[in-house]
């Protein structure tokens, strides 16, 4: 099969919703060539999807004069993905989701995006990069069993 | 086009022989799927029993969660029974992991999700 | 659905072969925003693959310090994908493949991917940019019926 | 791992009761499938006629027919017969394209195939 170690692939995207599911896409493909199986690609899919939808909306503020940039790394045993954004990064983690609060209506049924991030791959960070970006940044290994 | 949410609604009926009210989504659950999604929801009746269809959604994401959060809210202020089926596995672990499993029963077809309701 | 007229889509793959299918993954998850039916979508996987494995091997000569761009342009009718390496350029075009001649051993079974290219899509033309950068460029056109 | 090819070789009985050789390929047919797809055609005899199954390929360019071409070539030098089967709508286009349904059947299905040898 290909050998994609040491290998980066980059996309720039239109800060306009939707657009997401192009980065699904081209994600896919890269963990797919690494030889990540089924499951895992959707993991990752779901969470590159959160990650665009949130620097499209939240960091670039669907300002389409700019763009989201996805940077896939693969090495030997993972494949590192940064989202980057032209904005000033997240204040604080928000806490998790609380269903109960949710259905009860004490609490906005939005905010699952950076849980689901983080529930879905191996690791998540939110960097701020200096003052004109931020990214998110996202680990799945190749080696860790899916459950 | 498949980003497009098209809602049907139907009517089957239940074991008991009681009508179930069905909303069946065809192509994405996100943002821009609000009207179809909640317009369909205000359409089907506030005491009956209803079966949510995924067997046609490629694609959600966590706006379309926060959409059938949204119905889960409405259904619990009426003591509506409300049933998933059709998620494929991946959005079965994600409905369960942001607790919609608690909810609402994730059911492999719909005879199995018709039957507890 | 999504809106995707003048937008545009950027993709970066490192010059080594199999990283094509990174770029029909790309390619088919605009053109499926863009509302293209899959036979059609099916058709530009297999011209952007084409495209890129020639830029790859050919323009870029497998050297992967080089990389090869990926520009995909959305329309209100048409899809526009351009394909950049860094190479000199076709120096013409190659005939058609003449299958009768290639099982008899009269012609190089190789040498159908730009064949292949202006088959499947509306519009291909190569072009010799610059002293450092070539590129093809293609176009599906979305009112155009697939036989 | 869905890059690499696989090619298992078969035995099958024809209609007239005559053995034919089936070549089964899995994964993608590239430059990199060459040791694997023309190891296996070298294996199989070089009288009776061959079937081609692409039925578990998912991509194809341009150097994976490129050796199907080859094997179409060894096989006109001995006047083998070779049909294919299991391409997808798009690739009986592609392999219509560039002429190979000239010398070799594409076919629906493997019992189709073996019939017109
Ligand atoms: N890329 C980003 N740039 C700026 N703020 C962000 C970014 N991503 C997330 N946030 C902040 O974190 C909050 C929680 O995000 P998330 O969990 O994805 O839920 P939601 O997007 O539905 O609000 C957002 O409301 C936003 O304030
Ligand atoms: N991007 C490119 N840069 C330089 N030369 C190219 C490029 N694309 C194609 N060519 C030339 O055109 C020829 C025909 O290409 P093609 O039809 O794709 O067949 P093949 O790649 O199998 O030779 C190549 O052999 C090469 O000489």
């Amino acid at each position: 099969m290909t050998k994609t170690t040491g290998t980066s692939v980059e996309v720039r995207l239109p800060s306009r919703l939707g657009f997401e599911k192009v980065a699904m896409g081209t994600a896919a493909s890269v963990a797919a060539l690494m030889g990540f199986p089924p499951e895992r690609i959707e993991d990752l899919k779901t969470a590159v999807a959160e990650a665009c939808i949130n620097a499209i909306e939240h960091g670039n503020q669907l300002n389409e004069k700019l763009s989201v940039g996805v940077i896939l790394s693969a090495s030997d045993h993972e494949l590192e993905v940064k989202v980057v954004d032209n904005g000033a990064g997240i204040a604080k983690q928000p806490p998790a989701p609380d269903i109960d609060r949710k259905v009860h209506g004490e609490e906005d049924p939005r905010g699952m995006g950076m849980f689901l991030i983080q529930a879905l791959v191996d690791e998540a960070e939110w960097v701020h990069d200096s003052s004109t970006n931020s990214y998110v940044r996202l680990v799945i290994r190749l080696d860790k069993e899916n459950e | 086009m498949q980003a497009e949410t098209k809602t049907t609604t139907d009517r089957i009926a239940g074991a008991n022989g009681a009508s179930i009210s069905v909303l069946r989504f065809t192509g994405d659950i996100s943002s821009t799927s609000k009207d179809s999604v909640l317009g369909a929801w205000q359409t089907v009746g506030r005491n009956g029993p209803v079966l949510l269809d995924f067997s046609k959604v490629e694609y959600i994401n966590s706006s379309g969660i926060a959409l059938i959060i949204q119905m889960l809210m409405e259904a619990d202020k009426t003591g509506q029974k409300v049933a998933i089926f059709g998620l494929t596995p991946h959005f079965q672990k994600v409905f369960t992991m942001v607790g919609i499993a608690k909810y609402a029963g994730l059911h492999k077809d719909e005879p199995t999700a018709a039957a507890t309701l």
